[in-house]
């Protein structure tokens, strides 16, 4: 293979094709409020993590659905349970819990 | 694909091209890229259609590259386009055929910005005056050499000596075809056929005999995009795009691609070459690539022109896959022979592209 | 054994008793016999396993604490309170507490008489392998009483064997009374039982009133008292002379047999594992896992009483009841991980299952175990608390509080004591507001205004917003995580240099009280702060009309037993009127972070029911010292339907400066 | 003496209120340009929110207007104003002379085909709001056949000043939503994905039609507008679009996409005007007296509006406005038109 200095760039874009449905119903079965946010952001303006690490459960919803659950594992990692996002989601999604079985679901255990 | 719906778009977008006397104006890259192409639309329009086709050696690059690589201010680019302007009215011609797609789009954003502002106009009208003393002037009619080989695709379907088809099997060729970015895109009206479906080589393919393959990234980027590949450090994005087009087209399993732009039968053939030599990935079946012509080099094949005079050897594709199935006699001896019968040196051969 | 037998036969030429079948055997026994058996041996088996499942520096901290004195003291207080006569039942529930300590002390008592009696008459049946192990029992099968010979002595064994008797029937029929209408004996709800608690429960039912019947046929032969010799007369008095009764001691043996066969399947394991978990429990060992060691004695020790079933704030609605401490150890016990996990889940943590338990047994610390078994390994990431720290956060050294924005909570720029930190005489007070009073700023300025008021000069520590405090994360199983935040706090306390810690915040103070080991700093809810500062006389008060009910918010009352000051405060503001559930039975406000699956209707319902309590004496407004209760009463308030209510809710400190 | 109404329109708007206006006791004549009565609802199946089957609602307007002259496949030729009435000549021959004038002549559905990059009408697998409505009245189309994954692209030629629409339609949202579950219903494995750029539920139980959807259908509300469509090697098609929330450019690969095409103005009810020389605003739609007080009045005298004609409408706002529009002609022809000397004045001061 010859070297050019520059090659192949990956992607960025969200392919939806590539969605693992049975691991998103297996965490809508745990925590069916995954499927109830309309991405408000109420809970990222909140998140006390936030304030010192880029986290985002609104985001981190969003990457489930969009087939980049690395992606929300790497936001989630950083909070702190305290569940200020809880008392100001407008859907009332059990938001600690969510973050608990998001990770748990898509773990590489 | 419902043929008809397209139909009834490219009714929609028919644009006037007059019949004769043109001003020609050539490509700064396409010259050294695929050096013959423009010959061939000389030859033809001159020789084979009897058209009148003006040439000057004073024109100049209208300052494109310079202006997507944001090198050039708008002003300076306007003046040097007012000139090329000046310079058809000046040898008499109102009807400014250009080589180049980048061009092309340059020219009908100007002539659209000098509409929508017209002070704008009057201080270019002045800027000639002051840098070139010459007369301000508008084409009539704003022509891509596509257009014109377009509209007389049928007079060439009549003279043409082999058609796009598979000589072997009989079918027709399977051909992708590429529009350049800047023809349509900005102002739909202004190409034949619109944006979305162009049609200007659809009807050249559908004269001589070819099948247009419809692929989902049609309307994607060769890649080009000025400074990704002007900027070393850039070229992945290019080679990406190029990437993603092929990645689109190849369940199609096209025989060829035609291409209406300087840069896109450039990137469309060299990016071939380094994504086999970087990832050990071909387009083509066993090895090879998918040849990327130029229209002028199409017509030429179906003309039946000598692929060595229609430059094929400088394309990094071979295109003896495609001679073959179209049925077209070579010289493979003659390949890396000059006009002049001296040897132009032979590329080195490929370690993954055959 | 001898010298007794001798000294006994000395006294009396003519023994009081005789054994009259001379073999000490009848068939009748097998089921009991293996029915005992079968479980002293799972018992036997099961202690050693669960022993050997205790680390190792709890099992040696188990068996020093057997010989201190004063564990042994609280052991045996405990064991007979808790064991034998419920206190904790007769305490809340009296008729409930007569009931079981009736079944328990009742039994205990006629098998501890029913061998003194055997040790006093024959005590050579005691050996084991003269049937010790029936003997006792069957007693009165065994024995004839010699007429004529009887003495005080035996009349007076006589009646107390009958007495228990009756003692223990009177248990037994208010049990079953309780299985139709439980709402008498105080109970709304009550477990539903499992097979092997229904083969026991009815045993046990009928172990009691077959003993009578056995022993009454036979109170002609071996003697009795007033109840089974009264009854015996009724029976000759019906059937004449001829009297059946082996079938009644074969029947009175296979139920016996059957409860103690049923009884390591079923709630009764408690009987005798409750004994164990008292003296790991006072030994102070904690448990682990949610299913070994200390845990699996908590578990077993457990009765399935069903009163936390009624103490469960979830259930105001029955579909809830499933959720409940009592189904969730049954699971545990039966490995049901599934549903362990649901349950585990759906808590909130409000500990009153635990408060209420007679036993102790602390379900709440189970169900943590239990999600920590799931939660505790996923992954986290707190690197970037090293940086929050140290910026943003009070170094202790010069006034890094000055930099705040002092507006944000409307503070006046005087909020911030500017010669706080040089040479004050009053301790360095340091606030910490954490995250959720952030999200009710109204507690910020009360308490800045109480402050301001006494003239506590005080540092806010999370003025800028801080990190959390670590207990939800403990609340859900994440220890280890909760470990570091608890870390980074710490170390930005102690490097404050202050000496008082006021928290606004239960759910901190509780986590801050008990993990943070802050030496040399006094770590205080701001309910006891003030009331301080109001008996001190810094902080003049005024009472007022007003009827205020003041709410324990959970981690406060039951997490941390703060009670008294609260309330001391509010008695010198206003009128405080009872609550119809208050201290230790204070029902969950519905807001608590402890629950990790409980959705925000079933909290309302819960909200709704704490409200009822709370306007039980219709006062003005309601009071809390949470800003979870806060937030939570705030909208419940709004939100309930088809009631007119009119009550304002605020938090402690805004009462105290209005 | 009874006055002459004409009707323009057989739709909801024009139905509801000729049985308004009989029951008053006018006579009125109702044209319809097509061979049935009823206008959009009639192709329609099920209504948001609450899927009302669309006959039933028909059947109401119908069973409600019964008794009225009613000329179906007839249009107006000419028109020309009297002293206070209007002469309308009709395309079937007869002439009518009318006192007052009510143009309910809806909306025209938008022609998908101009948005090219949706590919309607090219991509074999594309289809309107409209051809689905029909799929769930008829049970068949071509293009339906056990979809695996579906995609409805809200605000086609709605909100898009490119295809000559700048506003909101109104009534997309609800119907994609709607749409949506439906599709969920029929084919409950399929992924249905909505392409959406503000979520406009506004009425009453549309927010929770739209939870319904999240909680119950699991459908998924991407925020973005679809950018472009494109015919896959096996005919599936490919969309892209980009994941606004998220930031980031998305595709998916489709084997059905819904365009919600939006509402026009009635090119029909257009030409009416013309004859009227009635103005229309910038959005091609009837101007009005006055956008609050007077919704049902033209500026024209005697000439008065009702329904989609004065812009897009739901369902329950179209009959609201026939019935609003009812009560302004009776106004005007028992207030102001019977008092023929002072007529001008008080269509000055009172019109």
């Amino acid at each position: 293979m010859v070297d050019f200095g520059f090659g192949l760039v990956p992607s960025s874009r969200i392919n939806l094709d590539l969605f693992d449905k049975d691991k998103y119903e297996e965490l809508a079965a745990v925590e069916p409020d995954v499927r109830i946010c309309m991405a408000c952001g109420s809970c990222t303006a909140v998140c006390t993590a936030g304030k010192f690490s880029t986290t985002s459960l609104r985001e981190a919803i969003e990457d489930i659905k969009n087939a980049q659950p690395t992606k929300a594992l790497e936001l989630l990692k950083a909070c702190q349970l305290c569940g200020k996002c809880s008392m100001v989601c407008p859907r009332g999604i059990n938001t600690r819990h969510l973050i608990l079985s998001i990770i748990n679901t898509y773990s590489i255990k | 694909m419902i043929y008809e719906g397209k139909q009834k778009i490219w009714s929609e977008y028919q644009k006037e091209i007059p019949d004769d006397h043109y001003f020609y104006v050539r490509s700064c890259i396409r010259q050294s890229f695929f050096p013959a192409s423009e010959a061939t639309f000389l030859r033809i329009t001159r020789e084979a259609l009897g058209k009148d086709i003006f040439e000057t050696e004073h024109h100049t690059t209208c300052g494109g590259i310079a202006y997507h690589s944001d090198t050039i201010p708008q002003e300076t680019v306007m003046t040097i386009i007012a000139r090329q302007f000046a310079l058809m009215a000046k040898y008499g011609y109102e009807n400014y055929v250009c080589s180049c797609i980048t061009s092309f789009g340059l020219y009908c954003e100007t002539m659209e910005t000098w509409r929508e502002f017209p002070e704008l106009e009057a201080r270019i009208r002045e800027n000639l005056w002051k840098t070139c003393r010459l007369e301000f002037a508008k084409p009539k009619f704003l022509i891509h050499a596509s257009d014109l080989i377009y509209k007389y695709r049928n007079l060439i379907a009549a003279q043409a000596v082999r058609k796009l088809v598979n000589v072997h099997t009989g079918e027709p060729l399977k051909v992708v075809e590429h529009i350049g970015c800047h023809y349509s895109k900005m102002f739909p009206s202004k190409g034949v056929g619109g944006a979305e479906y162009p049609y200007v080589l659809v009807g050249m393919v559908e004269a001589w005999g070819g099948e247009i393959v419809d692929y989902p990234e049609r309307r994607h980027c060769c890649g080009f995009g000025f400074r990704q590949y002007f900027i070393k450090g850039n070229r992945g994005y290019s080679v990406s795009n190029t990437h993603k087009k092929f990645e689109s087209m190849e369940p199609f399993k096209p025989d060829l691609i035609i291409t209406n732009c300087p840069g896109c039968p450039y990137f469309l053939d060299r990016w071939q070459y380094v994504i086999a030599e970087s990832t050990g990935k071909t387009y083509g079946p066993d090895g090879h690539g998918i040849p990327a012509l130029t229209y002028e080099e199409v017509a030429g094949l179906v003309m039946g022109y000598d692929p060595w005079d229609l430059g094929l050897q400088t394309h990094q594709v071979g295109v003896e896959p495609l001679l073959d199935k179209m049925g077209v006699e070579y010289d493979p001896t003659r390949k890396y022979l000059g006009k002049n019968g001296k040897n132009l040196g032979e590329p080195l051969p490929c370690a993954c592209l055959k | 054994m001898t010298p007794l037998f001798h000294l006994l036969a000395a006294q009396a030429a003519d023994p009081e008793v005789i054994d009259r079948i001379p073999s000490g055997y009848s068939h009748f026994v097998i089921p009991f016999t293996i029915g005992i058996t079968f479980m002293l041996c799972w018992i036997g088996v099961g202690c050693i396993r669960l022993l050997y499942a205790i680390p190792q520096a709890d099992r040696l901290k188990f068996w020093k604490s057997l010989f201190l004195p004063k564990t042994i003291v609280k052991n045996l207080k405990d064991l007979f309170g808790d064991c034998l006569l419920h206190v904790k039942i007769w305490q809340r529930k009296p008729l409930l507490g007569y009931m079981h300590s009736a079944i328990a002390f009742g039994w205990f008592m006629l098998i501890v008489l029913g061998h003194i009696e055997v040790a006093l008459f024959v005590p050579a049946r005691l050996n084991v392998t003269r049937g010790g192990l029936f003997y006792p029992i069957f007693y009165r099968y065994f024995v004839w009483m010699n007429p004529g010979h009887t003495t005080l002595r035996g009349s007076f064994f006589f009646f107390l064997m009958d007495f228990f008797l009756l003692y223990v029937l009177s248990g037994i029929a208010l049990a079953v009374f309780k299985r139709f209408r439980s709402i008498v004996l105080g109970m709304r709800h009550t477990t539903k039982p499992s097979f092997a608690d229904r083969v026991a429960l009815y045993s046990l039912w009928m172990i009691f009133p077959l003993r009578l019947l056995a022993e009454s046929f036979t109170a002609d032969l071996s003697g009795g008292s007033f109840l089974t010799v009264g009854v015996n007369h009724f029976w000759h008095f019906l059937f004449g002379d001829k009297l059946w009764f082996t079938p009644c001691w074969w029947a009175y043996s296979i139920c016996l047999g059957l409860f103690f066969a049923a009884m390591p399947f079923s709630r009764y394991m408690h009987i005798l594992t409750e004994v164990l978990w008292i003296l790991l429990r006072n030994a102070g060992i904690q448990p682990h896992h949610p299913r070994k060691g200390v845990a699996e004695a908590e578990i077993y020790a457990c009765s399935s009483c069903g009163l936390c079933l009624d103490a469960c704030p979830m259930n105001v609605q029955k579909k809830n009841l499933k959720y409940s401490s009592v189904y969730f150890i049954r699971f545990l016990r039966r490995h049901n991980e599934k549903k362990i996990n649901a349950i585990a889940d759906k808590c909130l943590m409000c500990d009153k299952c635990h408060a209420l338990c007679p036993v102790g047994v602390d379900a709440p610390a189970l169900r943590r175990a239990q999600r920590a078994t799931v939660n505790n390994a996923l992954p986290y990431d707190y690197s970037y608390l090293a940086s929050a720290v140290s910026s943003g956060q009070p170094s202790g050294h010069g006034r890094v509080h000055s930099r705040f924005a002092a507006a944000e909570y409307g503070l006046g720029p005087a909020a911030v004591p500017e010669t706080a930190l040089t040479e004050s005489k009053s301790p360095r007070v340091l606030y910490f507001a954490g995250c959720m009073t952030h999200l009710t700023p109204r507690i910020i300025k009360s308490v800045d205004k109480v402050f301001k008021a006494a003239g506590v000069d005080y540092v806010f520590a999370d003025r800028e917003g801080g990190i959390c405090c670590g207990r939800p994360l403990m609340l859900a199983g994440r220890t280890e995580a909760a470990a570091v935040v608890i870390e980074a706090n710490k170390k930005m306390i102690e490097e404050s240099g202050c000496d008082t810690l006021v928290l606004s915040c239960p759910i901190c103070f509780k986590v801050f009280k008990e993990e943070y080991h802050l030496a040399g700093i006094k770590v205080v809810h701001y309910t006891q702060f003030i009331n301080d500062l109001i008996i001190s006389g810094r902080l003049p008060v005024q009472k007022k009309e007003q009827k205020l009910v003041y709410h324990d918010p959970c981690e406060l009352g039951r997490g941390c037993g703060v009670y008294f000051e609260p309330r001391a405060a509010l008695n010198q503001l206003g009128t405080l009127v009872k609550a119809s559930k208050e201290y230790d039975e204070s029902i969950c406000c519905g807001g608590s972070l402890g629950s990790l699956t409980l959705d925000s209707r079933d909290r309302s319902k819960i909200s709704e029911a704490s409200l009822d309590s709370l306007l039980a004496n219709d006062p003005e407004t309601i009071v809390t010292a949470c800003p979870l209760c806060l937030k939570t009463f705030s909208e419940a308030v709004s939100n309930v339907r088809g009631r007119d209510i009119n009550v304002s809710v605020k938090d402690f400190a805004e009462v105290v400066c209005p | 003496m009874k006055n002459n109404i004409l009707i323009i329109g057989g739709g909801p708007a024009g139905l509801e209120a000729s049985a308004q206006l009989q029951r008053m006791g006018y006579n009125v004549i109702l044209i319809e340009k097509s061979p049935k009565l009823g206008g959009h609802l009639a192709k329609w199946d099920r209504l948001f929110p609450d899927s009302v089957p669309a006959d039933e609602v028909l059947g109401g307007l119908l069973r409600g207007s019964e008794g009225v002259k009613c000329f179906t496949d007839t249009d107006v030729r000419a028109i020309n104003r009297l002293d206070k009435s209007y002469n309308v000549r009709l395309t079937n021959g007869i002439t009518v002379l009318s006192d007052a004038v009510l143009v309910a002549s809806g909306f025209d559905l938008f022609d998908a085909v101009k948005k090219e990059e949706y590919g309607y009408g090219i991509y074999d697998q594309v289809m309107t709001n409209a051809d689905l409505e029909a799929y769930f009245k008829t049970g068949s189309d071509r293009r339906i056949e056990n979809p695996g994954r579906i995609g409805f692209a809200h605000c086609v030629g709605s909100r898009d000043e490119k295809s000559g629409c700048r506003s909101c339609s109104k009534v997309c949202c609800a119907t994609a939503v709607k749409q949506a579950i439906e599709m969920k219903q029929a084919f409950p494995q399929a992924e249905v994905y909505c392409f959406y750029m503000d979520l406009r539920l506004f009425g009453r139980h549309y927010e929770d039609l739209y939870l319904k959807a999240q909680k119950e259908y699991g459908i998924r509300f991407i925020r973005g507008r679809l950018a472009e469509v494109s015919e896959n090697y096996d005919g599936t098609l490919q969309v892209k679009a980009e994941d606004t929330v998220a930031g980031k450019p998305l595709k998916v690969t489709l084997d059905l996409l819904v365009l919600m095409a939006g509402m026009r103005p009635s090119a029909s009810g257009k030409a009416i005007g013309d004859l009227l020389e009635m103005a229309v605003e910038e959005d091609g739609y009837f101007a009005v007296r006055s956008g609050i007080a007077a919704c049902q009045r033209s500026p024209i005298p005697g000439i008065f509006l009702a329904g989609a004609a004065t812009g897009p409408k739901t369902l329950p706002e179209t009959l609201a406005d026939a019935r609003a529009a009812a009560m302004e002609i009776d106004r005007y022809l028992t207030e102001i038109f019977p008092d023929a000397r002072n007529y001008k004045q008080l269509v000055r001061e009172r019109w």
